[in-house]
């Protein structure tokens, strides 16, 4: 084995260009071509773009591996230089000039201004400090509820999913809950979640209040390879906020389980900018770990 | 007021913590260093709780794990939160009852092992939260049977947790109570201890703090010894004092193949190696036998997976702070 | 179950905590730094709860107590526990209600400003203990509104606690309910930090841990300003990050009189004149008179107390580690 | 002002030299002479040998500034190598080469183990970690409690005592509680305290149990001027245990203010030997700062 395979360490604790070389989850879902012209994207720097795009400036996002993070590293670049990462093992606001393949990695507290536990930063959660906080799912139900533990039932499921991680605490802690779901279909978006590991609005109206979770919190948004959702203030249900490129309310429509709500004025989102695109390929991860 | 369904696998028990402290902990300095073997085989015992600390590849004690895998004692009930090393021993199937937090690989994928064994019903599970087994650990080391929250509240994972709700007497809110865990045997991976277990560790210390004070019986293994006036130079940063401690075990390249922040980077094919393995049930057995069980020693396993040469390669693809 | 009698100056409130944490707190870097008389003229407000770390003669907030003294912000409750910083706060008037913990002069003997106001009736007391206070702070830092513990129980510190008796859901044990104490204003020195505010500690952090967390608002002075490139070196040593403060002010011989581990020794004579002067209410006056509204700002009180020579000299009398 | 008066700094951090010049708490109870002989001694040099017998070897105990540190100093020097000195503040196990004045203050961790916080050694106390525990008091009662905190009505004090400090957590946590008398008289000793600071064993058998406190834990030994005191297993009365050189039992009953159990054969307590003196007086507290 040469020394390529284990890493040519480009920057400080870098030493995971390996991982460049086979498809991790991000890569599977959206493989993007070595060269695109700057025109062209792939689906997942879009839906990077799309999560930097809500992370607003002087706030602090609860990032986790994959997309938030590189979505949070182009927000600093581009938008909000005061936005603070902080990763759920412990590291808060690191240099980030290499990226993480675990949220305990080095890279997660390398040049942080700390490295604490994973006790601190969900105490700093419990006590308001995290604006937002990024969860995935295997199914995402209209009130914006996840499940990330098991597909079919508990005792004997057809499929055993990692469980709730850090992503429960988010959907309890965090002011604001963005979903990222890379396949928008209706396996994804169901009526029914099999389990709810973490709470979105729970049954509807004043539910999460009722049930004891901090107020003025809760789901704020979906990102999805199609569309982006928010949610209904009066009913809590998932609805249209804006359409992808190139994407039609229909299919939307047809790749969600449940009736969502579409409003006369959905929007659209701008496809990622030059400016959005040069960063994120060149300062972001230059390297290609992810896009 | 209503409380999870799931199975509470170890009672909070405050005084019998406070009792087994006072006959079986050594209050004072003595020298703990010991090999892997012997310290799995004082300590591990079969149906022990057992939890671990970091998370992912990155300061897993998977010397330990595999030390742990290879002499088997049965029956374990697991925090399932860690990364290769929790997921090591689902994979042995030495564990019966999971605490399940997380087990699985991130961006690399899901656990193949943890989903057979679920999907077998072959596995008690009863689901938490990060925070929530941070927490219950916090409130072992805290020396009390509960702690509040506030997460959880309202879902299923509170529904297949063993927590409980309960009203707060000053404010009125509705709040999770979280039972402590004190597991009977904690492992830990360290950059430095000396030769008693005052241990320094380098970056996020995720859950060994509350791990380490928690856990009846305390199994460190370290990257290095260092005398004792190094680490009392530095009083500050001693994370994990002696008097928690029952066995040190040195093991340079102690997380490998994952990383060791600050020393070594993680060895990416051998990861991928195991990832691949564990996709079936015959290819977890070929893994074991060849990367665990054949090996009768860390320092065997090391010369396996490549020896000093390919070591120092993974130590200079990191490069420090 | 049965609770204290004791006044509850700070009702726990978790959600009105978390909606002024995120209405006010600074979340990102900005520079922090103001003078002592800026940071209390912003921060420190009539009627406000005011607590302070670490204790004894040691790592006080000095020159902040006195500034606290100069400006004069009166109906004051304070966490009873540090040692001459919340004794002037006391001698000074400025305080009605005290959640006392200690307030006296370990080997140095009792508190004569504590003494002839308790006497006076002039104070409405409740009692804790170290540990229970600890604890407050401690369940304001993790975000709950209480904590359980296992001191007091059976004592009239418990009786003129505030504390609230209950079983635990899960061991049936009996334990003493902590409410949480978020004070309106938490000041701690330091010995280093950036211009954020992201803050090292030299030795134990007494309560800085749990009270920085715990506070609305946090005043830090520090010996010294580093740049954050030297924080970010080691972040294993962030005590308190900067998101948590509100104020930074630069305080060489912030501690003065009391000692700064590793940086200057206590200044005896300087202490014995106040324990001497504050035995009887005209010796006080004279002395706030003198070392306190005399001097307009920390550093001509540093010239008045002999300067920069005399300074160095308990520099000298401090060996480093 | 010289530069004697800010200390001499004869070891690292050790300058408070200055507080040998005016008497502190202890001195002013017992004087010393600079130069005893060596058969001779003060009353506070007896007292500390007294407390240092008590402490055994590999067990940690919670200390305090004054004769419990010096009594540990001297414990590890004498016969327990492997005592753990821990201070309330957080320090653990320093190297005590100069005295503290305060709990912490600088000594009680420089070249520690580890110094951290207060909650963190409360902790460990209420996880059973430490064996002893040593308070002071301004009075006693036949079960042990003890009251630190007011004279007097609470409301308004005839005299106002410092209050709990970490007494009340020390006399609920430890295991062994020992107390510290060092005069001796009936207003120490009485029947009814003013105000019940820390539990001793509140009003009799089973009652600190039944409060919920730590079982087996309690009062062990109370050290006065006088004599050496412990409780009768049945009635967990204060019981003499041995007198100290040349007092008599009834000089003992007269200075208490409660009926005082004892035994036929209550026991004597030996002076200091000539090892004690020695290095209690040269290596643990050479500069004078206490003895």
């Amino acid at each position: 084995m040469g020394k390529k395979a284990v890493g040519s360490g480009q920057g400080a604790g870098c030493g995971v260009r390996g991982a460049g070389r086979k498809a991790t989850g991000l890569r599977a879902l959206h493989p993007a071509p070595r060269t695109l012209p700057a025109r062209e994207y792939s689906g997942t720097e879009l839906l990077i773009c799309l999560v930097a795009r809500i992370m607003e400036n002087r706030k602090m996002a609860f990032i986790g591996t994959g997309v938030p993070m590189l979505a949070a590293a182009l927000a600093k670049k581009h938008h909000a230089p005061g936005l603070m990462a902080v990763f759920e093992f412990g590291g808060t606001d690191p240099a980030l000039d290499c990226l993480p393949l675990n949220v305990g990695a080095q890279q997660t507290f390398q040049r942080a201004i700390s490295a604490v536990s994973l006790a601190e930063v969900m105490e700093a959660a419990q006590r308001g400090f995290l604006e937002y906080g990024f969860v995935g799912a295997a199914q995402i139900d209209p009130f914006g509820n996840l499940n990330t533990t098991v597909i079919g039932e508990h005792s004997r499921p057809a499929v055993r999913l990692p469980g709730s991680g850090g992503g429960c605490d988010i959907g309890a802690l965090c002011w604001r809950t963005v979903a990222l779901v890379p396949d928008h279909n209706p396996r994804k978006f169901v009526e029914r979640l099999d389990f709810m590991t973490t709470a979105g609005y729970l049954d509807g109206p004043g539910a999460r209040e009722r049930a004891g979770l901090p107020p003025g919190s809760g789901p704020y948004r979906v990102v999805s390879n199609l569309a982006v959702m928010d949610y209904d203030g009066a009913t809590r249900r998932m609805r249209l906020h804006s359409l992808n490129p190139g994407v039609t309310v229909e299919q939307v429509r047809q790749n969600t389980g449940f009736e969502l709500v579409v409003p006369e004025n959905a929007g659209r989102n701008e496809p990622p900018t030059r400016d959005e695109l040069r960063i994120l390929r060149r300062e972001v991860d230059p390297r290609r770990l992810y896009i | 007021m209503g409380s999870g369904e799931g199975a509470l696998f170890v009672r909070p028990d405050a005084d019998g913590f406070r009792e087994f402290v006072r006959a079986n902990k050594p209050h004072s300095p003595v020298d703990k260093r010991m090999s892997e073997r012997e310290a799995v085989r004082r300590f591990v015992r079969p149906g022990d709780y057992v939890a671990t600390d970091l998370y992912g590849m990155v300061r897993a004690p998977m010397s330990l794990a595999r030390e742990v895998v290879r002499q088997g004692p049965g029956d374990l009930s697991i925090a399932g939160q860690g990364g290769m090393d929790i997921d090591l021993l689902v994979a042995s199937g030495l564990v019966r009852r999971i605490d399940n937090v997380y087990i699985g690989h991130e961006v690399f994928g899901l656990s193949g092992a943890f989903r057979r064994l679920a999907a077998a019903g072959k596995v008690e599970v009863t689901e938490w939260t990060n925070a929530a087994l941070a927490w219950r650990f916090k409130a072992a080391a805290m020396g009390i049977p509960y702690i509040p929250s506030r997460t959880m509240l309202g879902t299923d994972t509170f529904r297949r947790s063993a927590a409980v709700l309960g009203r707060c007497p000053f404010s009125g809110k509705m709040l999770c109570l979280l039972p402590a865990l004190a597991p009977d045997v904690g492992i830990i991976h360290v950059h430095r201890c000396d030769r008693f277990g005052n241990a320094q560790i380098d970056g996020t210390y995720g859950l060994g703090f509350e791990l380490s004070r928690a856990s009846r019986r305390l199994i460190l293994s370290t990257e290095r010894v260092v005398p004792g006036s190094a680490i009392r130079k530095v009083p500050e940063r001693t994370v994990i004092p002696h008097y928690l401690v029952d066995a040190v075990v040195v093991a340079r390249y102690g997380s490998h193949p994952g990383e060791m922040c600050y020393e070594y980077a993680m060895d990416r094919p051998r990861v991928d190696e195991y990832l691949e393995a564990t996709r079936t049930e015959e290819g977890t057995r070929a893994y074991l036998e060849k990367y665990v069980r054949g090996p009768r020693s860390h320092e065997e396993y090391l010369e396996l997976v490549g020896g000093r040469r390919h070591l120092r390669r993974l130590e200079r693809a990191c490069r420090g702070r």
